[in-house]
């Protein structure tokens, strides 16, 4: 199997096929393994076209600021916590991010000596705080399991897309900068066969199966923690209404997205 | 998550404060808090308590369980159980912390509180510690937490959790390796070899 | 014995705590790069030789080329972990490191540097003027009581007053704009 | 970085390259033509079968599921060292034996026929089961001679997860004398630099 490596001497060098991973409507530049998005599909514009009220924030409940700052903050801890990347709440975000300017605008209009600009002012930037973070705590993942999230948002479209569209890029764009560095330093200059990135071997996953801490927000019954042991068996449980619980992430990740239990 | 965020969480929790100002209702994104009379009490976010407080705007009232005697009945019981009691707050000591730090002239017997709460802090951290051993000890899989604060669990990550998970993975090499094992029967016997 | 210079490379990273950055180790790099095309060139040869009559050099051949990927994977992960800690560099330092840190870089890392900066800044464009370097930790205040610990000279607010910074000297800042100088231990934050 | 996910290892882990370093014994079994320089005590222009030598892990993997070599144990995790685990876990010093005990010896139980890799296994994950109450116990006590003493017993995989412990432990402690909450410092990378820096400064 190895003599094929070494007596056919392919004529390109082979690189990741990105258009697999990626959206089909990415042109990639192969040579220079930098790929720019085509200017007219972004994959992420959809977010752009829905506003706050496609979202779900009116309609039935009327979402108020405070119920927003609420559930993102569920959210914000929840990213925190969570191994793996979880879905952008972009609705959240730019509702807040709405909210701090409109704010800001206010308290500038105030007078500095009134008590109340300095109490606005600090909830700002309580706020900003947990955005910041937020953004940051993400980011982070997407640097450490870039081709991992890459490759779980090239399988998803529309309403279903996990990352925003600025991080979507910044994405493609540290996955090209850092490929770039490695194929000039080191690819380049390995004997051929060996001169490529071989994402299924060296793509870094998050650790699906670390634990964590929950609390069950609803009655959960029947949740199967596996076993890794082949001697024992897997375990059922079953969760009662706020309870607290230490369990592997894998095995509430799905409970975690629909909000019926939350990270602590 | 970091100390000062746990912190940062039991700010949200309400608090009676009495203002020595009048202010109309203040229309925050966290909601709206007042109207302000002075003299009156209204509830407010603790950050905002403390911030009042800090420039001397006003008065905090503890809340019903900050005193020597809840105190020492909590830690009674404490004590006598061999399980984690519930506190009065998911944020106990982060609320009895931050009081006793930003308004402890506000808070009758604050000398006092703070031994008691002390030792209401000692005698969980020996429960929570002697459960994480014997968790680990056991290579339990799983572990019901009830009335653990959320001080508390972050006092114990990542150790506790970190280790579980050492624990799932030599548990877990030898399950692959199993299946591995399993597989390999059939490849013994290819001409490749 | 194969695979030792690229063993060094991981040790270079791994004597160091993860906030450190050790210089660019160029030398060890070339050598590696070399181990790795004699024994390619050999294992080319051996195959050659043995294809059709004998097949005793499957062993030799297979040896080599574990060493190869050895080597290759040391080398790839002495880089991906160098540009992680250049990365938790600038996220510490600012997007212009210290003379004396940018010179443990090497060429390519300093250009991977430069895209690294023009992406986030891209990035962050996006997000209304937050700006994600700054916050680490949560606000307790408007403004922080702070010493300078360095002559560091005007600094200019927002609102346009300026402020000597000099070694010793004690100011009230909007933490806002503070933050970033105390990251950098320009200014020490005074807990009250 | 604030994100500290759970260690597992990767394509580009550090600890996973220096776990898969350390050497283990093996016996050749099929000649290997040619690399008779990897066999110090011998002059032969190959590798020659029945021939002893120390391979690191990750070329024993490769030799091994080939049948060119068969390993055995290192004397880490022989039957002896085992036996001595499995009666006095928490006095063994790892980190002499080898660093990362864990992680080569699962790799080591790997090379292992079936019987022997699973009681390897069994020990490490006792041992590491019955340790763990000293690396709890370490990351809380003060520090005292004999801390540092008991300190140095732990393996890499340990000690990691005793200094984070003693990270937070210190973290908390700060937190309930009440003076430092929430106290903006410079980055560990920074301060760590300046104090490189400074006295010089000072000097000049």
């Amino acid at each position: 199997m190895f003599t094929s490596i070494y007596i056919i001497t392919t004529p390109d060098i082979e690189l990741i096929n990105l258009s697999q991973l990626l959206h089909p409507q990415i042109s990639v530049c192969c040579h220079l393994n930098i790929f720019k998005m085509s200017s007219m599909d972004t994959p992420s514009n959809t977010l752009q076209d829905s506003d706050l009220h496609d979202l779900g924030l009116s309609d039935d409940e009327p979402e108020t600021a405070t119920s927003v700052l609420n559930k993102f903050q569920t959210a914000w801890i929840n990213e925190k916590l969570s191994p793996e990347i979880l879905s952008y709440q972009g609705d959240y975000v730019e509702c807040l991010m709405e909210q701090i300017k409109h704010m800001d605008n206010n308290v500038r209009k105030l007078d500095k000596r009134d008590l109340r600009s300095g109490l606005h002012a600090l909830e700002l930037s309580r706020i900003k705080y947990m955005l910041t973070d937020y953004l940051r705590v993400r980011l982070e993942k997407i640097e450490k399991y870039t081709y991992t999230i890459l490759e779980a948002e090239s399988s998803r479209s529309g309403d279903n897309l996990f990352l925003s569209e600025g991080e979507f890029q910044f994405a493609k764009d540290f996955f090209g900068n850092t490929q770039t560095a490695l194929q000039t330093i080191a690819l380049r200059h390995f004997p051929r066969p060996l001169a490529s990135f071989d994402p299924a071997k060296m793509s870094v996953q998050p650790p699906m199966n670390s634990y964590v801490f929950v609390k069950a927000k609803k009655e959960v019954s029947g949740l199967i923690v596996p076993t890794h042991d082949p001697e024992e068996q897997d375990e059922e449980l079953d969760l009662e209404e706020n309870s607290q619980h230490i369990l592997p992430y894998s095995s509430v990740a799905a409970l975690v997205k629909d909000g019926t239990i939350m990270l602590i | 998550m970091d100390t000062c965020e746990v912190e940062f969480l039991a700010e949200r929790e309400l608090i009676s404060i009495t203002p020595n100002f009048d202010l109309g209702v203040l229309h925050l994104i966290s909601g709206d808090f007042g109207p302000f009379k002075a003299g009156l009490p209204a509830e407010v976010p603790l950050w905002l308590a403390i911030n009042l407080r800090q420039r001397r705007k006003c008065r905090i009232m503890p809340p019903i369980w900050l005193n020597v005697k809840t105190l020492e009945e909590i830690k009674e019981r404490e004590t006598q159980e061999k399980l984690f009691t519930k506190m009065p707050s998911e944020h106990f000591m982060e609320v009895a912390q931050l009081l006793l730090t930003a308004a402890s002239e506000d808070i009758p017997q604050a000398g006092e509180i703070k031994v008691v709460l002390k030792d209401i802090w000692d005698s969980r951290q020996a429960k929570t510690r002697a459960s994480c051993s014997l968790l680990l000890q056991d290579g339990g899989k799983h572990a019901r937490v009830d009335n653990l604060t959320l001080m508390e669990i972050n006092s114990v990550r990542p150790l506790l959790p970190h280790s579980m998970d050492m624990i799932r993975r030599l548990q877990m090499e030898s399950s692959m390796e199993a299946q591995i094992s399993q597989t390999q029967g059939s490849s013994f016997a290819s001409p490749s070899q | 014995m194969f695979g030792v210079k690229a063993f060094e490379l991981i040790r270079d990273l791994t004597l160091t705590g993860p906030e450190a950055l050790p210089l660019y180790n160029s030398e060890t790099v070339r050598q590696v790069l070399e181990e790795m095309r004699v024994l390619y060139e050999r294992n080319q040869r051996d195959v050659n030789n043995s294809v059709n009559e004998d097949s005793s050099y499957l062993g030799t051949v297979h040896l080599r080329h574990a060493a190869l990927e050895r080597n290759k994977r040391c080398l790839l992960a002495y880089l991906v972990n160098r540009l992680q800690r250049i990365r938790d560099l600038r996220w510490d330092f600012g997007s212009v490191l210290p003379g004396d840190v940018a010179g443990s870089l090497c060429e390519q890392e300093v250009q991977w540097l430069q895209n690294y900066n023009r992406h986030l800044a891209t990035y962050m464009r996006g997000l209304d003027g937050l700006d994600l370097t700054q916050e680490h930790c949560p606000p307790k205040s408007l403004c922080l009581e702070v010493r300078c610990l360095q002559d560091y000279g005007l600094f200019e607010l927002e609102d346009g007053e300026q402020v000597l910074l000099k070694k010793d000297s004690i100011h009230l800042l909007p933490r806002s704009e503070c933050l970033m100088l105390i990251r950098q231990g320009v200014l020490e934050h005074i807990p009250h | 970085m604030k994100l500290n996910p759970s260690y597992e290892p990767n394509y580009f882990s550090l600890e996973d390259i220096c776990a898969t370093n350390s050497a283990v014994p093996c016996r050749v079994e099929m000649m290997i033509p040619n690399l008779g320089e990897m066999d110090r005590g011998s002059h032969s222009e190959h590798l020659e079968t029945g021939r002893r030598l120390e391979l690191p892990l990750w070329m024993a993997f490769n030799l091994v599921k080939r049948h060119l070599v068969k390993a055995d144990c290192s004397k880490a995790y022989s039957q002896s060292a085992r036996e001595i685990l499995k009666a006095e876990p928490a006095v063994v010093d790892l980190m002499k034996q080898e660093p990362f005990y864990y992680e080569s010896g699962v790799h080591v139980a790997s090379l292992l026929e079936p019987e022997e890799a699973n009681d390897l296994r069994k020990v490490l994950q006792n041992t590491f089961q019955t340790r763990s109450k000293d690396v709890i116990s370490l990351s809380q006590a003060e520090l005292s001679k004999e801390v540092i003493v008991r300190e140095q017993l732990l393996s890499k995989e340990e000690k990691t997860l005793m200094l984070e412990s003693r990270v937070k432990w210190a973290e908390v402690e700060h937190w309930l004398s009440g003076k430092l909450t929430s106290r903006e410092l410079a980055a560990v990378s920074v301060s760590n630099y300046l104090k490189r820096k400074r006295p010089r400064d000072d000097a000049e």
